[in-house]
């Protein structure tokens, strides 16, 4: 009864971009495009190979945001594996840095929320947060429940927020985020703003009665909304057969006459191809546009249940899990088309780097992300009385815990 | 200065804010924001703005309550009018989003949104879904909202005026039973504040607590009372959260009978937190609640005429906590 | 921003089944069916004119079905308008008489509710009732709140139910209905009955985030559900268009790799063959299925404002409508196609009954309409105390009012 | 009988129904039906009943209470857990249809359901939304649900029982921070009523009442409390829609002091209920309440464990109650 035999562990994945970018670029500007299978028949023509445009400026933070993001994973993982004073936990990000980062490089990314595009997050925040601009150091001490982090430590992991650099916020819970992504997008039109809304959702968002009501609203009223679905195969330990019935999420979209575009989550450069178009799509008040990125995350649902220190991924059992959990060899599978080395080697392919220069931006890299964790595990805990403020802009509410 | 019905009042105030702010939004779903008054234009804020910024939406109020608060944390000023029938849809996204996110993104997050909650319960007739009466006691136990009951259309527009400045997210709720009350208004904008219950009546021999839906039944039975001798302090709570501690404790201390009065079912309706808040800081009073039973409403006028708290159920209780 | 010109209001209407019903059972049985429109095409020749298998009781049963629903709903209309004392209300359903009754016959209609298929209505609800097999006398004394009524005077209008018959009952909230019915249908599955279940809703339902849960788990579980989306053009006094960027919300199946059938409703045997197609589907254990009736209301959303007694509709100003009511014209060529109309010449058409019977049956219909609001009116009234029963099986609550 | 988790216990109940009812459904999303026990038999209901009947749904907890209320309509029994993150999206379904269903239909509708609801409030560090512990108010205020919270393994099983074998719909709170106690708890099936409350230790000098996730703080407090000489009568709610009002006024009728405790926001809590019942029928008597702030709870461990009550502030509240 809950077998789809259509899609079950043989995710498609687009091969990958390695033609040289000469090539490429000159290729897209002749509406050729060789490098994205079903997204540019989905996309109807729409989409282009933006990359062709960006400086190497621009091609060295993207590779640099990825690793800015899989460093800080992997330490975090060690610091929670190893440390056991540490207290910080996380819904780890690493296997999709590449969602992230290819999307973000196509946002503008700062500026408050009357300026910047508006990205809102999910449970698994840290890889937006980065690439939407949140400070590592700021960021570090809000997971490690520091009165100077990100959120004074109200926060935490599940609900990181800058509206400074347009990241609206991590949420704890599957569904509304979507929703109210939307009204933000209704005001940036209302108001007559050229910012976009992208809604970043795990394809756990899919079942919610909410992706309806996002679709729908995003639809009928034209908005700058782009809602990037990253389909990491799994919503907690169920496979996401389990609560759809199309292989592809991005056929949702077709009813509501909006673009439904399946991209490889893998590849920075497709995933800023088909953002940009979206982005594009969506600043020109055309509307909506649902993006479904193929991923996979390597850490468990959760923390680090089943990690060891110093390598990548995690297999087999997670205690969470209970009686189901991923087949180590699919964590191996995926691990081979790693999003780090697809960038690396397309940006030495494309001679925007070179490999030496490459491990020189990995070592500074971890290094900056030492210290933030460094600094973060230096700063002040929160005071206990302070858990009264905040609830109004003023003031603060009474103690009933006494009596 | 004129007569105008709660309504109109209530309409006056958004008009005026959105005329004052280009960037504020209203959206509704079957109650179209028109109004009129005699001798008074006809307020239509979806004509006077434009569907740009006052929408119709489908039938899915979680989406009306959601992007009204996304509009807010966008930066934009935005208020939503949730028919009755549609009050708890989005009561997940208040619990757990707008009530919360200021609090859990350290200050962060930007709100300055008002969710206006139709309530029902005057009508007989319509059962248990249409002439239900409870939500205040929902929204009221919510951190991080304010959530407010207006009872009079100088209230509605002064709580009206102060809610949209407000920089929090604030439950509204609006007694559709009341919709229709007129008095004199002032044309002018005015704040009445969103954390102060009002004494309505001053005594000395009992004090009465209502709110929303239950003051009219409330002041009619303090008024006979009165006029048989009995010294009746009535109160109109106004604010469910945060609620006037200090106004209450004041006026029980004075009269050391409190009688509450709810439309919302017995079981953990505001009196009740009215009582325990007295409780804990008045010695050597007596206590009683007039709510609408433990029951939903039934469709029967006989039967829900009868369930639903009146000025001639309070009079008795009233004399029964003094006599 | 919101005008969907895709679909205002010219409907499309499939032409009406005026051949000789011979011709068409031939037809029918040859593979053939010529009046079908879209329908066909979209349930990819799974559907057929099952109304060739229908005896001539059958079809005369439908006949006076549609009858009894019609004059029903016009003598409580009269009622309203003329009797000062009658309290009772009723969101009206004449005009789209054909849907009910073309999916009620293709269902089973007794046993209880682990026999009977089930029903789940609407708001909307007398004429799903009758259709379903409610008893008219008890529904027009539950109607007027009588204790002796079919739910004791609780229920009134909006929550008529009676589970014998298997009508599930009347539904206030729009949303919710359709997926509490698909729990009933998973029931039904799991306990290996043959029983089907059917959601009766309006177009207004579409928006609502129900939809989406509803339609995903019923593919998802094959469920034995069906969804009769009564497309009456206006929910409240908003077009559709207003919430829906689609023109045949049929479509909205395709996702979800069910069937999603557009079919006539005024046209009670065109929606005959539709449901049974979908009920021979869902019993066969293979799923459910979306069916979009096109069809209209006569009456204005609620009550009887704009109609005059004796007089069949209501035209123009609904007070309720406050600033954006249904034109006039509209109403007038929908009512040009009117269910009952199109009933009776198929019947005389085919040779199943005469004018004069046709007549005949009409006159009793109208006989017993008015018994059963006579019999509804010397009914006892409720007493008062017997509101604090039924809120659990056992006992009562206690009165609270007195303080 | 042997040493049991409450899980387990739980899990014990709900699979000896399913066997002896081949229609009973549970619908689950997060939580698989799997628990295991020293000495015992792993109990795994999806692998005992197949997955036509144990159904692993999506992140859809208004269809799972929907679905359960559906298939309690169709005549099967049903029941579903719903994991703490969701407990308020079904919470309209409840509201608006499980609890007013009999009523409005004149007691036709059949809703033998069980709506487990899963409740957090115990862990710090995960924020407003992971660490809230409020809903007890929530579905307490609604009529025609009984509104249950087992505070112990023992309760937990004999509650299930009760529950699935009502047929009435019972939402049935289930605290999380709870799962892990253990104790002796019956291999064969009992039921423990859901309208009673349970005097956990007898005394005569102050009432301290509580439920759920708060009793075993409240228990440590009484203990503690007692050593010191205080005669402390400690009550366990259990059942907070209906309310045993009786058991509540007998005690506080002898003690004349009560303090509640709950982990739910003050305004509104439970404890807000039972005060009001007994004021309305206990002359002279003194109240307090030790609740959780009218604050969503923060991430930060040392603000929330300051926040949360425990059992020193129950003693602390205790001693001015009584000193
Ligand atoms: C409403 C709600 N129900 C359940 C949960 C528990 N939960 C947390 S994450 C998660 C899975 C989300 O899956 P997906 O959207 O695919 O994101 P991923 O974890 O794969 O990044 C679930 C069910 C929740 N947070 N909110
Ligand atoms: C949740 C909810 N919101 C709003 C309403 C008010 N309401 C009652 S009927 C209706 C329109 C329904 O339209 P549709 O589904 O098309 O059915 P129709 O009235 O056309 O038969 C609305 C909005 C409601 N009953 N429930
Ligand atoms: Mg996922
Ligand atoms: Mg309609």
């Amino acid at each position: 009864m809950l077998d789809n035999p259509d899609h079950k562990n043989e995710e498609r994945m687009s091969p990958m971009a390695t033609s040289r970018r000469g090539f490429l670029k000159a290729a897209a500007m002749a509406g050729a495009a060789v490098s994205f299978g079903t997204s540019i028949a989905r996309a109807n023509g729409e989409i282009g190979f933006w990359a062709k445009d960006l400086t190497d400026q621009q091609l060295t933070d993207m590779f640099t945001t990825i690793l800015r993001i899989r460093w800080h994973e992997r330490t975090m993982a060690d610091k929670m594996l190893t440390d056991p004073e540490y207290r910080g936990y996380n819904h780890f990000y690493a296997g999709q840095e590449a969602v992230a980062t290819g999307v973000c490089a196509a946002l503008r990314n700062s500026g408050g929320v009357m300026q910047a595009d508006l990205a809102y997050s999910t449970h698994r925040p840290t890889g937006h947060a980065l690439a939407k601009g949140v400070d590592m150091k700021l960021m570090a001490a809000e997971n490690d429940f520091r009165a100077t982090g990100l959120n004074g430590g109200y926060a935490a992991e599940m609900h990181l927020s800058d509206p400074e650099v347009g990241f609206m916020g991590a949420d704890g819970m599957i569904g509304p985020g979507p929703v109210i992504a939307t009204g933000s997008a209704f005001a940036i039109k209302a108001r007559g703003s050229d910012q976009v809304v992208v809604n970043f959702g795990g394809d756990g968002t899919y079942a919610t009665p909410h992706f309806h009501s996002t679709l729908n609203n995003a639809a009928l009223l034209k908005l700058p909304f782009i809602y990037v679905l990253e389909n990491n195969l799994y919503h907690q330990y169920a496979h996401y057969s389990y609560s759809c019935p199309m292989k592809d999420i991005a056929d949702a979209a077709a009813p509501y006459g909006i673009p439904g575009i399946v991209v490889d989550g893998q590849d920075v450069i497709q995933v800023y191809n088909a953002a940009k178009t979206a982005v594009d799509r969506a600043r020109a008040g055309e509307g909506a546009t649902l993006i479904e990125a193929k991923t996979y995350r390597y850490y468990n649902h959760w923390g680090a249940p089943g990690a060891k220190p110093g390598e990548l991924g995690a297999f087999g059992y997670d205690p969470l899990a209970i009686s189901s959990f991923r087949p180590e060899r699919e964590v191996r599978a995926w691990m081979q088309r790693d999003p780090v080395d697809i960038a690396r080697k397309i940006m030495i392919d494309w001679g925007v780097i070179d490999a030496a220069r490459a491990e020189g931006i990995e070592a500074s890299v971890k290094q900056e992300v030492a210290d933030a964790f460094a600094w973060a595990a230096e700063q002040p805990l929160c005071k206990p009385e302070d858990g009264l403020r905040h609830v109004f802009v003023e003031g603060t509410v009474e103690a009933r815990q006494f009596g | 200065m004129a007569r105008k019905s709660w309504m109109y009042s209530v309409l006056e105030a958004v008009q005026y804010e959105m005329q004052q702010d280009p960037n504020m939004l209203w959206i509704f779903e079957l109650t179209p924001p028109v109004a009129s008054n005699p001798g008074k234009p006809v307020i239509n804020l979806e004509k006077e703005f434009g569907r740009g910024r006052v929408v119709n939406t489908g039938i899915d109020e979680n989406w009306m309550v959601s992007a009204t608060l996304g509009a807010g944390l966008a930066g934009s000023r935005a208020a939503t009018y949730v028919p009755y029938q549609g009050a708890c849809m989005p009561f997940q996204v208040i619990q757990n989003h707008a009530g919360k996110l200021r609090h859990m993104t350290g200050g962060k997050a930007s709100m300055p949104v008002v969710f206006v909650m139709e309530m029902t319960g005057q009508t007989p007739g319509f059962a248990g879904q249409h002439s239900d009466y409870e939500i205040d006691t929902y929204y009221a136990h919510i951190p991080g909202v304010k959530t407010v009951i207006p009872s009079t259309p100088y209230d509605a527009k002064g709580m009206m005026v102060s809610a949209l400045r407000d920089p929090n997210p604030v439950v509204y709720l609006y007694p559709a039973g009341l919709r229709e009350l007129i008095e004199e208004v002032p044309d002018e904008q005015y704040e009445v504040s969103l954390d102060k219950a009002i004494v309505r009546m001053e005594g000395s021999d009992l004090t009465i607590v209502g709110s929303g839906a239950s003051m009219p039944e409330v002041m009619k039975a303090a008024e006979a009372l009165k006029a048989e001798g009995m010294n009746v302090e009535a109160i109109d709570l106004r604010s469910l959260k945060p609620m006037d501690t200090e106004t209450l404790v004041n006026s029980v201390n004075k009269t050391k009978r409190l009688l509450t009065v709810d439309q919302s079912y017995y079981t953990l309706c505001p009196g009740a937190e009215v009582i325990a808040r007295v409780a804990e800081n008045v010695d050597g009073a007596r206590y009683k609640r007039v709510a609408f039973p433990d029951a939903p409403p039934p469709a029967s006028p006989e039967m829900f005429v009868w369930m639903r708290p009146n000025a001639d159920h309070i009079i008795g209780a009233a004399k029964k906590l003094v006599g």
